[in-house]
């Protein structure tokens, strides 16, 4: 029974969200005793920037650099959920299932490479 | 600043790798630094205007609160510039003991400028603690001199003002014998630690020609390879007199500055060792008058501090306080540098490089 | 008529979970949020795979969309200057919603044809799958062993056309200045 | 006399020692009443199945397991961050906490009181909805991933066949959550620090996955159970068996998981605090908590995967098995904290360049290498002793490659014998330098 063991899961997330709320309630109760001031005020409300006023507003903008590695990231993440199966019941297979997997690691190994010839995993900061 | 491309942001007053309360503004580029902006003062506390209402003895202090981190050496380029100026003519103990506090302020400071710089690299804070057990140990032998650590008010005019206690020879000669093994740790643990190397190594390369062009001093104009040592090329405490070398890096990188301090530790340790057996009896401070007149004159004396040359430059008029005094912080002068240094560089490599240039933000700021 | 057990409860929670946020992704004006919702509503088609025993295209639902598709999107968002806090609706927004709605209403029709108990996982799960990843495996490589080999050769073009893209634009990505306050 | 006696030292040593023995004796029993922790499970089933339903009974002994899994992380938390201070005080010639309760042992918890009182501060400009979310989020793959992990012989809370890959995708869901807690911040230094968190971890993902896969690979199959019920039967670690998988999965996951050489995503010398610089209170507290929570997982999933979880040499019969497995845990939570307090830090551009150009391609041979090797072992079962020789094979490969790997690269870019400073012969500046070096 698959479910079953999923239902636990679920348990699991009920349990992990109250575990970090536990203490937040003990925060939150803290201010309500008047233990603690609870005065905020536009100087402390404001962002952290070394202790003088935010120079610039928050940078929206990432490089396209960024999307690139994004990208590879989810080709290999991809190409590896296509090799857990593989690797699950590569014992009991012959060599000859080696070869079809490794016509589909080479063709990714090549986009790799690929990259790597082009730059596109010289990191820019 | 900022263009188009770029964001303004504020690395410091408060942020822990500027050594104090010192602020750079940058326009940031994703993490690479496209501009720079120094912005200096939030330490002033108008210490040269105030010296001119001090005596020249009252004046010692201040020197101790400039470079916080290296009193012993500013005491003692003060004390030599008033000297020179009022002819007096210290006891040769007192020369001698001048000389070791000062190298042991050397160490000291040394320590602490390396372990903030692999601090600034990364690491969690085990490096600098290690390089703190020695400081504390030099900041015990202070204690038990003059009753300070930090401030430690010791140089005098024409002297020094205590006697070290029996116990601080026997005291001070373990740790001469312990620094040198303690320094071989160093290296072991960092200056061949891949990851050290690969952060300071190639980061932050001041070419000899800058460097001498910016006026740079210290470590970090002998990072760069260019062999310069006020105790070297003007003596001064009879230095002359002893035996010692001056290390000089290769190329001028972050690493080649911590190496340099490290190698100065134990050139230190040498240089104390002979001054401990050539200490001669006798007093340790002349008699001056109490309130030190001297002719109407003006003086620059420079002394080689731990962290470059160290000037004070001094006018006269005759009364009982400078007319005015100028203090040449070297921290101020290499400083000048970091923009050259860190526009185009990234935002962990200018962090690196201003570890490594060493910069105490009280002698900045004055 | 809807049997009432707690499959059906469960994938009546697990659906709303994942209609509501994905409906939340539609409305909402700021981009960060409706991302955040998609990876919830990622989630809980995830879990509606674990309600069908598919617990390996749960885990890949998981890893493939709410680990790396929402990186993917993330960045793509970064990359868009100005919309990221206050998108405003689109022009565009009276056709998507009647192509929503004519797309949910074929999926009705499809739907319809199937008892919902069954889409539920209820018979799925009377047959006892122990081990779903193994027999996936087997057909991957056995029967589907064409997919699988040009399923890479998909994957290589989109590393190979992402790469010239990011190349030959990479002046154009860099110019556009972000010069939006922020609430205050 | 009396008064003497009880004053002696010997006394108290003899006292100690005997509590010592005491301790020890009812540790063996209590060890051996508590032998397997699922009896308490067990007898919750039965409980309810006597007297309510299955799905009741099988409700409630699951959450039984899920409290007892809770109730771990939450006393690792609190034993951790002092254990953590402790050692790494030690490391650098401190004492650490020792004020609050018997050698500091209470420290922690006094921590948690005086975050718990802390004002929280939101920011005027953050996104408020986004920003209160990721404190509490973060703990979800923190502790789902605690799910599959084996303690025991009948010690597992998760018994699923997607093991692996669910510890994977679970733990994949950091990177977002991190990068809300950065963006919604509207901090230029959180957004810096989101930005490198996600690059990194999404770099390090996949040398992660790809040494799973050579352990999903030699022992065919990705339940945790199963895993090392292979170790034990082949006798053989997986570590062993396949060390330069170990390698990559613990050095990818330290970049995963933000720890030292690889805490970039939080360098408080660069980007003062990262992520979570704007976080105050107890929810910089639960961030700090995760990371430690994090460090101990990654302890864990080491320890049943490379290093035969719960069994070692026999003495699993004799300790409970769960202790066997906590103390290979803690043994790789020590390392990584002995990893924090000797190394600095890389850059971001030298930890991707390490991931893609050496880290990805090495592991894509290296498990190509690895099925080669499960192939043979596996067509010609006949022979005896072939996993021992492709373990003394592998091993000396990799000895071999980490050293010309260091010798190579080393040497090239480094030049040991030519970095230490020389001493100048003169001095006088420019002109002297040109005399002395070859630099002109």
């Amino acid at each position: 029974m698959i479910v079953e063991q999923y239902v636990r899961v679920l348990i699991l997330v009920i349990l992990a969200i109250a575990f970090p709320l536990l203490p937040l309630a003990g925060s939150y109760l803290f201010s309500k005793i008047n233990y603690r001031p609870a005065n905020s005020n536009e100087i402390k409300s404001s962002i952290y920037e070394c202790g003088v006023e935010a120079a610039d507003i928050t940078w929206r903008q990432f490089n396209a650099k960024y999307f690139l590695y994004a990208l590879g990231f989810v080709i290999f993440d991809v190409e590896v959920i296509f090799l857990f199966p593989w690797a699950v019941i590569h014992t009991e297979q012959a060599f000859s299932i080696l070869i079809k997997v490794a016509i589909f690691v080479i063709v990714l190994a090549f986009g790799l490479f690929y990259a790597w010839r082009w730059r596109a995993l010289e990191w820019q900061q | 600043m900022a263009t188009e491309d770029t964001y303004e942001l504020n690395i410091g007053p408060q942020h822990p790798s500027t050594h104090g309360v010192f602020r750079i503004k940058v326009a940031m580029n994703g993490e690479t630094i496209e501009d720079l902006d120094m912005i200096v003062g939030y330490l002033h506390r108008s210490m040269e205007k105030l010296s001119e209402e001090r005596t020249f003895t009252q004046n010692i202090p201040f020197t101790d609160r400039a470079d916080y981190l290296a009193a012993m050496s500013n005491n003692l380029g003060y004390c030599l510039a008033i000297e020179k100026i009022a002819d007096v003519i210290p006891p040769q103990r007192a020369t001698v003991l001048r000389v070791i506090f000062a190298e042991l302020q050397r160490i000291a400071s040394h320590a602490m400028a390396n372990g903030t710089l692999v601090s600034d690299a990364g690491a969690w804070q085990t490096p600098l603690m290690y390089m703190f057990r020695e400081r504390e140990k030099i900041l015990d032998l202070f204690e038990m001199t003059c009753g300070a650590r930090l401030t430690t008010n010791y140089m005098r005019i024409g002297g020094v003002a205590f006697e070290p206690p029996d116990e601080f020879y026997a005291q001070l000669n373990s740790l001469l014998g312990e620094l040198p093994d303690r320094v071989d740790e160093y290296m072991e643990m960092l200056s061949e630690n891949e990851i050290f190397i690969a952060r300071t190594k190639n980061v932050g390369i001041i070419t000899p020609e800058d460097a001498i062009n910016a006026s740079l001093s210290g470590p970090a104009l002998r990072g760069s390879g260019v062999p310069w040592d006020l105790r070297k090329a003007e003596p001064y405490c009879g230095y002359e007199d002893y035996d010692f070398e001056i290390p000089v890096g290769n190329i001028g990188d972050s690493y080649d500055r911590f190496m340099v301090r490290l190698f100065e530790v134990k050139e230190s340790v040498k240089i104390i060792k002979q001054a401990l057996n050539i200490l001669p009896k006798g007093m340790h401070k002349t008699q001056i008058p109490l309130a030190l007149r001297p002719e109407p004159d003006q003086v620059y004396f420079r002394t080689e501090g731990p962290r470059g040359e160290l000037g004070y430059f001094v006018i006269t008029d005759g009364g009982p306080a400078p007319y005015r005094m100028h203090i040449r912080a070297p921290s101020f002068i290499n400083l000048s540098l970091l923009k050259k240094l860190a526009t185009g560089s990234s935002l962990p490599d200018a962090v690196v490089t201003l570890g490594s240039i060493d910069i105490v933000v009280g002698e900045i700021d004055r | 008529m809807i049997e009432v057990n707690i499959y059906n409860a469960a994938f009546l929670l697990f659906s709303m979970i994942t209609l509501l946020s994905a409906i939340g992704v539609a409305v909402i004006n700021s981009l960060m949020r409706s991302l955040f919702l998609l990876i919830i509503s990622f989630i809980g088609v995830a879990s509606l795979f674990v309600l069908l025993s598919a617990d390996f295209i749960a885990i890949a639902q998981l890893l493939i969309y709410a680990g790396s598709i929402s990186i993917l999107l993330l960045f793509a968002v970064m990359l868009t200057p100005e919309v990221s806090i206050n998108n405003q609706n689109s022009k565009y927004f009276l056709f998507a919603a009647l192509t929503g709605i004519l797309f949910t209403y074929i999926m009705f029709l499809f739907i319809s044809i199937f008892d919902i108990n069954q889409l539920t996982g209820l018979s799925l799960d009377k047959l006892n799958f122990s081990n779903t990843i193994d027999k996936i495996g087997t057909l991957l490589l056995g029967k589907y062993i064409i997919a699988f080999e040009l399923a890479s050769i998909l994957l290589l073009f989109a590393l190979i056309g992402a790469i010239s893209i990011v190349r030959s634009n990479e002046s154009d990505f860099n110019i556009v200045a972000t010069k939006i306050k922020g609430k205050k | 006399m009396i008064k003497k006696f009880f004053s002696n030292t010997l006394f108290i040593k003899l006292s100690i020692g005997f509590a010592t023995l005491i301790f020890l004796f009812a540790g063996y029993f209590i060890s051996k009443l508590l032998f397997d922790l699922s009896v308490f499970s067990e007898f919750i089933f039965n409980f309810f199945l006597e007297r309510f339903s299955y799905n009741l009974a099988y409700l409630a002994s699951s959450i039984i397991g899920a409290l007892g899994i809770i109730s771990f992380v939450g006393l690792v938390l609190l034993i951790g961050s002092w254990v953590e201070r402790r050692v790494i005080a030690r490391f650098q010639i401190r004492v650490g906490p020792n004020r609050v309760g018997p050698f500091g042992l209470l420290q922690p918890l006094a921590d948690a009181i005086k975050l718990m009182q802390k004002e929280v501060l939101v920011p005027d400009i953050a996104d408020k909805l986004l920003f209160l979310i990721p404190p509490v989020a973060i703990f979800l793959p923190a502790i789902l991933a605690w799910g599959p992990i084996p303690w025991g012989p009948n010690m597992s809370y998760l018994d699923i066949n997607v093991g692996i890959l669910y510890v994977f995708a679970v733990s994949s869901l950091t990177v977002p959550i991190i990068f809300f807690a950065g963006w919604s911040s509207m901090n230029h230094y959180a957004l810096l620090g989101s930005m490198r968190t996600v690059a990194m971890m999404v770099s390090y993902e996949i040398p992660v996955s790809l040494s799973l896969l050579s352990v999903a690979l030699v022992t065919g199959t990705l339940n945790f159970n199963e895993i090392v019920m292979w170790q034990s039967n082949n006798s053989i670690w997986l570590g062993l068996f396949i060390p330069f998988a170990l390698f990559t999965f613990f050095f990818a996951s330290t970049a995963e998981i933000n720890r030292t050489p690889n805490d970039i995503a939080e360098a408080e010398s660069e980007i003062v605090a990262g992520y979570h610089i704007e976080y105050s209170g107890m929810k910089a507290g639960l961030f700090m908590a995760v990371e430690l929570g994090n460090a101990v997982l990654l302890g864990a999933l080491i320890s049943s995967l490379f290093l035969n979880g719960w069994f070692l040499f026999g003495i699993e019969n004799l300790v409970p098995p769960y202790i066997i497995f906590i103390t290979k845990t803690v043994f790789i939570y020590l390392l990584l904290i002995w990893l924090r307090a000797t190394f600095p830090r890389f850059r971001l551009d030298q930890l991707m360049n390490f991931a893609w150009k050496t880290l990805i391609p090495a592991s894509i041979i290296h498990f190509f290498v690895v099925a080669i090797e499960v192939s043979i072992i596996s067509n010609f079962s006949e022979i005896p002793y072939l996993i021992v020789l492709f373990t003394v094979i592998n091993i000396s490969l990799v000895v071999l490659l980490a050293y010309l790997w260091g010798k190579i690269f080393h040497v090239q870019q480094y030049q040991p014998e030519k970095i230490q400073p020389r001493f100048a012969a003169s001095i006088g500046g420019l002109e002297a330098m040109k005399e002395v070096s070859s630099i002109d």
